[in-house]
């Protein structure tokens, strides 16, 4: 239930393909450099949404052996299809071991046993905190979100977390309304237009997707974005990972 | 040692108003006809203990049967927002909620506390979060380390309502797949009930399979498919097309109404 | 990521002189044939954490591996005192040994501190007893309802080393029956060693069966029989006959001596 | 490993027989007494030792339906064989449940969920208080005893504990050498002489097994033993108790 990134694929607008030979959707390439961000981990906490998505990608074309764990108790978890909730029966049929929600936050999230976790938000902020609780004030909330979840311990307790957002002024904030988890380790953000990175604790521009321009991007930041010297460019989705993305959403 | 009676007895002898009820279930097994014979009871002013309200807590705050909710994420899992959740936070409909919410950690622990008996668990969190100020937990220090740690009080909830997979004729359970926070909200509540799929002459131990003797369970209550648009692993399927549809039905007012009254209330008024 | 290797090389690998070391399996799994490699192996200034240090760390302490000894029940279960343990703590034979004792409880909730990487845990325990100060305990206020009760400090070993019935190619490994302290010890540990009845393709969850997965596991080593004369519960028995002969065998030094000599050292000066 | 009675049946002299028609040890007197006093209970925790005999007795004649709970992790066991140790395989394939130490104690013993415990000693004093931790200074014990075990929290989570022991001067002492646990929950302690209950908080004589005197309780007790005014007398073994016991013990 935590770490749902918002906006499906249908959202996303094609993007010229002039880098790449297909054409695919900037939903797509975030889905896809979500994936890549997972080669050479051991293991990924992961929501449901495009965070399944894309660790069932790299699971299918990065890192076979990667370990799935969702906040359910599901360890090790293989899914065919991309849950609709993290209660999926394929995921606790497919674990290597279920265990309870005590002990998943106790015994395997708490302690780091976890590498990367994939976490969204409503908001997120330059020092990256999240809130995923309230737009407007607390007591008196303008649209009440679903709250914290698992997030504010996965955030502290894997070694990396990687925030996975659509770019946009009501989701990249200069403040948050509320404060629901700490940003402290996150190394990724990925977007529908880039990567950003904490560079000397503010979060910072570091890839564009292919046709994407940085002026682009800071209009749709809520902050003032700085961008690292030489920005790079995402490379564009290969044919194989769109071949295996578009296969495993049409499952 | 649990009786076996019907679904409706179960919770008549069990859920007053005003008590706090946690109808457990994590995405699993979540105790759906339990719940709707609550409401066709017409109880009041409930205190709603559940980590992941979903659907089901959709249904009972939005018939205003809940005065508070006790929670750590509200949401219809992979669709979206529960509109009746917001309707009664964000315009006090159709009655104001008192909200208590923590992080799935800090409630897990409360559990844990609870069904322990002990009046707190300790664990690392809502340090640097807003959460710490609008909820109920304190800081508490390591007395070898030194190291601030933060306290999370128990949950007793007077009532404990979980579904499972079987029961024996003694009232001993099984559960099986995802097994969530359940055997603690029956070890940590006042009085318990457990409806099941089917009652079996005897039961024989599954893999990863969680047995809760009988005579820590008050009430035992066959209720086929009672977990339902959830499911029971091995015997339902989670009905995800409904789940989707529960957005539409639930985002207006009277489109709910009619919905609960046709397929919850029957007739009866809440 | 577990490697599959020798039980020389695991122990090798994990065991040095000084270390921290819990050979855990209550009353059941009781990883004999790690033990006794350490011994081969000549490791001193060992501190053996055990919950129930029964005939293996009899022999261990018998041989003068251990300058310290944390546990909470040292006996020979059914049968009586441990004769090499009591010569330690009596008369120091053959080196005198500091001893940090707990309750089963305190014990366990120390492995679970362990494990969850937190510095304490909390519970109702050693209030009026003499316990609380001849051990490492310290009281702690509830925070919300002024209670006292007791913290107990981690347990973090350095090295974890248990008995299981099977592991696949990739470390994954599974325990059934009696499951002990084994999963909290081994995650608490920073090494840790997994000694198996046999090697599997493919684990396949038993009733009752506690799955670790390889990724927290550092070495995983073949050993059919490792726990005898404790047994693996489904593959190898029990062997009481065997705890009864110990209480004659550890009763005197030399017969002691001697058939630690023929049975487990092999001719090695440990 | 906790609540070992020490003193085996072989150990006891037989005692007349006059009440009763057979003749019986008062060995098999103490665990039938024993058995007894768990008529009517829903569990108990039990040792192995004369523990374990009496509750397998209990269940073949006064209560099929005892829960036994050893701290192993098996609730539930339904041995046929009164085992060696609490580890025995047969208590974890009969038990209804298996449950890990640290869960045993945090979720079923800490709590109170089992009703009865029966509990040993090497020493107990008039408060029921016991020591199973050395004999002599703690620093420099003259013997090392094996230790708590779990008997501190059993002692005080269980509701009515039932202490059984020999009874001796070196067992029933004025001062203990080291307070193990706590007497506070203590309701009947059963010797090979008779039984003790607290009255006004001091454990005092109130039931003498058949052909025992006051005196010779009183000549066993290491402080000034108490009387109630009628002592009464354990009623002698039925045959179908005795015929129960033999049988157990000989399987």
């Amino acid at each position: 239930m935590t770490g749902r990134a918002d906006g499906g694929l249908a959202a996303s607008g094609p993007l010229a393909g002039g880098v790449a030979e297909a054409e695919y959707t900037n939903g797509e390439l975030q889905t896809i450099v979500a994936a890549r961000s997972l080669a050479g981990k051991r293991s990924c906490f992961i929501g449901v949404g495009r965070p399944s998505t894309a660790a069932l990608l790299a699971r299918m074309v990065h890192n076979p052996k990667l370990v799935l764990v969702y906040e359910s108790g599901t360890i090790g978890a293989k899914p065919y299809h991309v849950p609709l909730s993290i209660g999926d029966g394929e995921l606790a049929e497919t674990a290597d071991l279920v265990v309870s929600v005590p002990e998943m936050f106790n015994y395997w999230i708490g302690p780091g046993q976890v590498q990367v976790a994939f976490l969204g938000a409503a908001q997120i902020d330059p020092q990256a905190n999240l809130n995923s609780t309230v737009i407007g004030e607390y007591e008196h909330p303008r649209t009440r979100l679903p709250g914290a979840g698992g997030a504010p311990e996965i955030a502290t307790g894997c070694e990396e977390v990687v925030v996975i957002a659509p770019h946009s002024k009501r989701t990249f904030v200069q403040e948050l309304d509320f404060r629901t988890t700490r940003g402290d380790r996150t190394t990724l953000v990925i977007t529908d237009l880039g990567v950003l990175r904490p560079v000397d604790g503010e979060l910072t521009l570091t890839t564009l997707h292919p046709g994407v321009s940085v002026e682009q991007v800071r209009e749709n930041t809520g902050w003032d974005l700085k961008a690292v010297a030489s920005v790079a460019v995402s490379p564009a989705p290969t044919s194989e990972e769109l071949a295996a993305l578009r296969e495993l959403v049409s499952r | 040692m649990a009786q076996l009676v019907s679904l409706s007895e179960a919770i008549a002898e069990t859920v007053h108003d005003g008590d706090s009820v946690a109808l457990e279930g994590f995405t699993h097994l979540i105790p759906f006809a339990a719940g709707h014979e609550v409401l066709r009871q017409g109880r009041r002013d409930l205190e709603l203990i559940r980590m992941t309200p979903d659907i089901l807590y959709d249904q009972m705050i939005g018939v205003g049967a809940a005065r508070r909710l006790v929670f750590s994420y509200g949401g219809n899992p992979g669709v979206g927002s529960l509109h009746r959740f917001r309707d009664a936070i964000e315009h006090g409909w159709p009655r104001p909620i008192e909200v208590e919410e923590h992080s799935h950690a800090g409630m897990a622990n409360r559990y844990v506390a609870g069904a322990s008996r002990l009046p707190f668990m300790v664990m690392r969190g809502y340090t640097g979060t807003d959460l710490a100020a609008h909820t109920n937990v304190r800081p508490i220090t390591c007395p070898f380390s030194g190291e601030e740690l933060m306290a999370v009080p128990a949950l007793n909830p007077d009532v404990a309502i979980v579904h499972a997979q079987e029961a024996d004729r003694d009232g001993n359970v099984q559960l099986w797949g995802i097994p969530g926070v359940q055997k603690e909200a029956l070890l940590a509540a006042s009085r318990t009930v457990v409806t099941v799929e089917r009652t079996v002459e005897r039961i024989e131990q599954r893999p990863g399979g969680v047995v809760i003797p009988g005579w820590v369970i008050d009430f035992v209550a066959e209720s086929p498919g009672g977990s339902l648009p959830s499911y029971a692993a091995g015997i339902t399927q989670r009905d995800n097309n409904f789940y989707r549809e529960w957005d539409v039905i639930s985002r207006d007012r009277e489109q709910f109404q009619a919905w609960m009254e046709a397929h919850v209330l029957g007739g009866v008024t809440a």
